[in-house]
């Protein structure tokens, strides 16, 4: 019933929440004091570099080690494991893309050889590589454990990813919203939108992943039944 | 022998566009190693611009050398070249063909990869658009020298390992060649007479080509 | 030993196996025939623990081919394919010590079996460089060092001289006798009239013949 | 047709022939046996001008072996050989398609080449997803559209299933009949008691037999 | 376990002295390489000397891509593998014997390339060879990533295309804490600190395919 209601609610909260964060983030919250209306990005790009790095490479990374996880094996979660991948990968493109487009009158260039930048490109790589490792794969079963190794192994780079900013030192900011001591940067409202973004691209990201997955599932129902098709067309080679 | 070149290039393009290997490994390989040559260089060459052309005609070499195995590899086993070699094709046929289908391949990696080096390495857009020619002419003459380099190494047949070594002598000239007139194209200099270089290249791996790949085909 | 039901194996959606039941007892020999791309060798992959089982349900030497260790029924079958079977680059003797070692089998035991399948002579010619029937006899060798407890051969005959299935028969007679299950795949019938296998006929990927 | 006179052929210091004297005339049947490793599949390959003689002479299809060009005598065999004739990433009917263009022959004959060597139901399938025997039987289409002069067949009957081998005596007879010459080795003698070919027999890379 | 490691790493160490690929076709490869990336960059970086430690790991992991695909090869076709695999070796020993085998290759070639690096990029020697642990321990972490990766790429018989964009991401973090290493160690720096990033990913890799190896190896 509870369950029901929420996968009902997913996609009208999830509309409603980008809806007001959007509104918030260029009506009511005031221009930075350095970067004027630019500053509107922290509404949009740390959120979306949130959702990718974390949320849905985590869910990526969980749904590979339930995988491999003899007892919960399953190719439910080889599935999830699947479409949450593809999703980090337009995530990942957002992140590089929105940070780009902040980039350009910050930096002065669209891209800077800087470690978090590079790092995050480079889990871009690892995303459509894990893509191409799929595609590469006509067993099943093969595909599911060789993609879930390698999603394990990918995952260790989003922590690199994360203290890149620190170990390196370099352009990109570093943790403003929260610093290491747990003093806040950021105050008021812009705090309050901020906090809805990250909300609402979370809630974005489960529901582009229920919908790929149920296009997924749709999928396996074509090729169970091709697969019905394909048995009796098999069974009928014997009789001459 | 056009015949026979337009054959095999449309048989070696057609099992490409069925495995989509470079589309979905060759290309991802070409941005990674951009990627990671701009970052092996460190730091401490914040201003990469300078290096740009040399790191862009480096991951082609690299690329160059992926797609060339590839296309030997799917040339298959010993059996199969038998069989191929008793259908009596025309050498320079072949080898016009198979150098069509790498160029195309070259081509259209190197295309997406000038966009990378616009964006990554910060070329500047006008000056990449001049050096298009050069690098249309630079990739055929790779592509070229590459088939050639391919059937020398075995074929696909002996380890992977010998066509890099073999090959990469060759390359150098042209990767030189290259580099200088993109960067003639960007930062200004003799763009021409680079151009022409490659050119020659080009050429004359073609005349040897069609000339001489009928003696490499295995005996 | 072998217990299939309704066994199902799919690879990239075509249906290499569409249900085949079948129950084999220990200590037998076992023939499989049916025209080509019937499925033996589907079949014979399936029973090695070398593909997975789609659907229905399979035991095999007492593993589940759904949810048991197939890596230990692997350990338990000696397998010869269609192609060569072992690294192309060591020679004869090369690979054997290598088999042998890794069982934990005396390696004394190799010029023996290299004397048996008569490849004395190419103990040392890389396995690459061997004729295709003495690769088939390399591949013989290095089940001779195996004695697993299931034998699958596919289509042993295949590229062996008279001499070589001569040698054969009386192989697998010698080892149906010493309790181990074998099941080869075949277009002829075996030769030599001593052996009685049970024939199965496969076809379409199902068992439509079984007779004694 | 073929007239050979001590010829040997070396590979890395291993003579796989060693010195053979052989006369085969047009339009004629001939079967070349003899223990693995004999040297079958080599006196094949150096008929088909895919290995070079050492020593000796020889001339096939009026090419000298020595001092011809093996390219045009390669252009006038069939061959079929252990492993696949094909490209593995294609489909039959690609593969099929490839080599009629190749021959400047019309497409249309495919479709019927297909349905002799019953493959049709597995025209789009990749040939390397066909089984050992269907493998086989795209190398036989591959040589029918071909219609060469000299066809040299490694063990043909490998693999093949029943009504392939009675298919493949059909095709030998009349490939015969219409004027080729046809050299196939073979451990089994042909079944079909209408064709009656000459036996050569090797050994060591020498001939030792030879009969009617 | 440690009984198949030694097997296994016997046998490929066998193959390899036998074909000679290394000393005659990566190893030249490797040399070749260094000297066109040194060429790449242009005269306008005369001074190489501080990007000589990137080029250095930029042409190792080159060549580590090059034996991965070797000894992943080196294990036959399909045929070969089943046969193997009803030998039942424990695969966590297949994976160490494996990447022990890949690790010895690295560091000879590794050491070679070293010396090229003094000679061609003018590194100071004192400060190359004190350089040394940093190498073989970011070395020994490439064989045993790579060996994992080797095997998730479908062990040779996929195309060679997927090693390289399969393993190059991974293996961007080592090359970046080898290429800190030597550098601190030429001019001065943090050295101990990349040299235990190197090390922690040489233990990670090595427990990760001690726990999965067996998992990917082909069903
Ligand atoms: C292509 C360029 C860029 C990329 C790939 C990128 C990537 C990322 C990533 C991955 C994160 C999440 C880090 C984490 O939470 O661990 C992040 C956060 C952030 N980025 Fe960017 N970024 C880029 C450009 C920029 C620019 C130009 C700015 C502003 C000048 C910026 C400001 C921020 C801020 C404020 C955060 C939140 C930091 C925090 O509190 O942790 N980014 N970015
Ligand atoms: N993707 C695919 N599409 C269509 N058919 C396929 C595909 N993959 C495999 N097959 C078919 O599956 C069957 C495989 O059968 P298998 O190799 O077990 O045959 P077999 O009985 O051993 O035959 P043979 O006697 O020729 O060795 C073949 O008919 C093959 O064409
Ligand atoms: N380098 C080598 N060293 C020793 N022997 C070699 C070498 N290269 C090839 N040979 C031998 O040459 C012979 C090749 O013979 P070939 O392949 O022609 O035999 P075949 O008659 O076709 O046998 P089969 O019936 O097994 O197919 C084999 O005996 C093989 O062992
Ligand atoms: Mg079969
Ligand atoms: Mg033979």
């Amino acid at each position: 019933m509870i369950k029901q209601l929420s996968q009902r609610l997913l996609g009208p909260v999830t509309l409603l929440l980008l809806a007001l964060t959007f509104w918030l983030g260029l009506w009511v919250t005031p221009p930075d004091k350095v970067q004027g209306n630019l500053a509107r990005l922290l509404y949009l790009h740390p959120a979306v570099a949130w959702v990718a790095l974390y949320v849905s490479f985590g869910t990526a990374t969980i749904a590979s080690a339930l995988y491999l996880w003899k007892r919960s094996r399953s190719l439910v979660m080889d599935r999830v494991a699947h479409c949450a991948m593809e999703v980090s990968t337009v995530f990942i493109l957002l992140t590089l893309i929105t940070g780009s487009i902040w980039g350009r009158p910050t930096w002065g260039v669209w891209w800077a050889w800087d470690a978090r930048l590079t790092s995050t490109a480079i889990l871009g790589v690892f995303t459509v590589a894990y893509l191409a490792l799929r595609r590469a794969n006509d067993d099943a079963e093969l595909r599911a454990r060789r993609s879930a190794v390698f999603a394990i192994i990918a995952a260790i780079n989003v922590p690199i990813v994360h203290f890149s900013v620190d170990w390196w030192k370099t352009l990109h900011q570093g943790a403003t919203v929260f610093t290491q001591d747990g003093n806040l940067l950021v105050h008021g409202i812009m705090l309050w939108t901020l906090f809805i973004s990250l909300v609402a691209f979370t809630l974005l990201f489960f529901w582009l992943l229920r919908a790929r997955y149920r296009l997924d599932v749709l999928r396996g129902e074509r090729d169970q039944a091709s697969l019905e098709e394909a048995l009796v067309q098999r069974r009928r080679e014997g009789v001459h | 022998m056009i015949r026979v070149a337009w054959l095999v290039a449309a048989k070696d393009l057609r099992i490409e566009r069925r495995s989509r290997v470079l589309l979905w490994q060759v290309l991802p390989f070409g941005v990674m190693a951009l990627l990671l040559s701009g970052l092996a260089l460190g730091a401490a060459h914040a201003g990469h611009s300078n290096a740009a052309p040399g790191l862009y005609y480096l991951v082609m070499v690299l690329v160059a050398l992926l797609m060339i195995n590839r296309s030997q590899v799917i040339e298959g086993s010993p059996g199969t070249r038998a069989s191929v070699a008793t259908l009596g094709l025309d050498p320079a046929g072949v080898f016009l063909g198979k150098a069509l289908a790498l160029a195309v391949e070259l081509w259209l990696t190197g295309v997406v990869l000038l966009a990378g080096a616009v964006l990554v390495l910060h070329t500047a857009l006008g000056g990449t658009l001049s050096a298009l020619p050069s690098v249309v002419v630079t990739l055929g003459a790779l592509a070229a020298a590459g088939t050639l380099y391919g059937a020398l190494s075995g074929g696909g047949q002996g380890p992977a390992t010998l066509l890099p070594v073999l090959s990469l002598p060759a390359f150098a000239p042209l990767l030189i060649a290259g580099e200088r007139s993109f960067s003639a194209a960007l930062y200004g200099g003799a763009l021409l007479q680079w151009w022409v270089i490659s050119l020659v290249a080009l050429v004359a791996y073609l005349a040897i080509g069609i000339l001489l790949y009928g003696v490499l085909e295995e005996s | 030993m072998v217990a299939l039901s309704d066994a199902v194996v799919l690879v990239g959606g075509f249906p290499l196996l569409s249900g085949v039941n079948l129950e084999l007892s220990v200590t037998s020999l076992n023939v499989v025939t049916g025209a080509n791309g019937a499925g033996k060798t589907s079949l014979l992959r399936l029973l090695g623990g070398l593909v997975t089982l789609t659907s229905g349900t399979g035991v095999v030497c007492g593993v589940d081919l759904r949810s048991g260790d197939l890596r230990e029924l692997r350990r338990r079958v000696g397998w010869l394919g269609h192609e060569g079977s072992f690294y192309d680059d060591l020679s004869a003797s090369e690979n054997l010590t290598f088999a042998a070692k890794a069982l934990a089998r005396p390696t004394s035991e190799i010029a023996g079996v290299l004397d048996r399948v008569e490849l004395s002579s190419r103990a040392t010619t890389p396995a690459k460089q061997l004729s295709a029937g003495q690769r088939r006899r390399l591949g013989l060798a290095w089940l001779l060092l195996r004695r697993s407890e299931l034998w699958l051969l596919d289509e042993p005959y295949a590229s062996l001289d008279d001499e070589g299935r001569t040698f054969f028969d009386q192989l697998v007679g010698d080892v149906v006798k010493s309790g181990a299950t074998v099941v080869v795949s075949a277009h002829d019938p075996l030769r030599s009239s001593a052996l009685a296998p049970r024939t199965i006929t496969l076809a379409g990927g199902l068992v439509v013949g079984d007779h004694l």
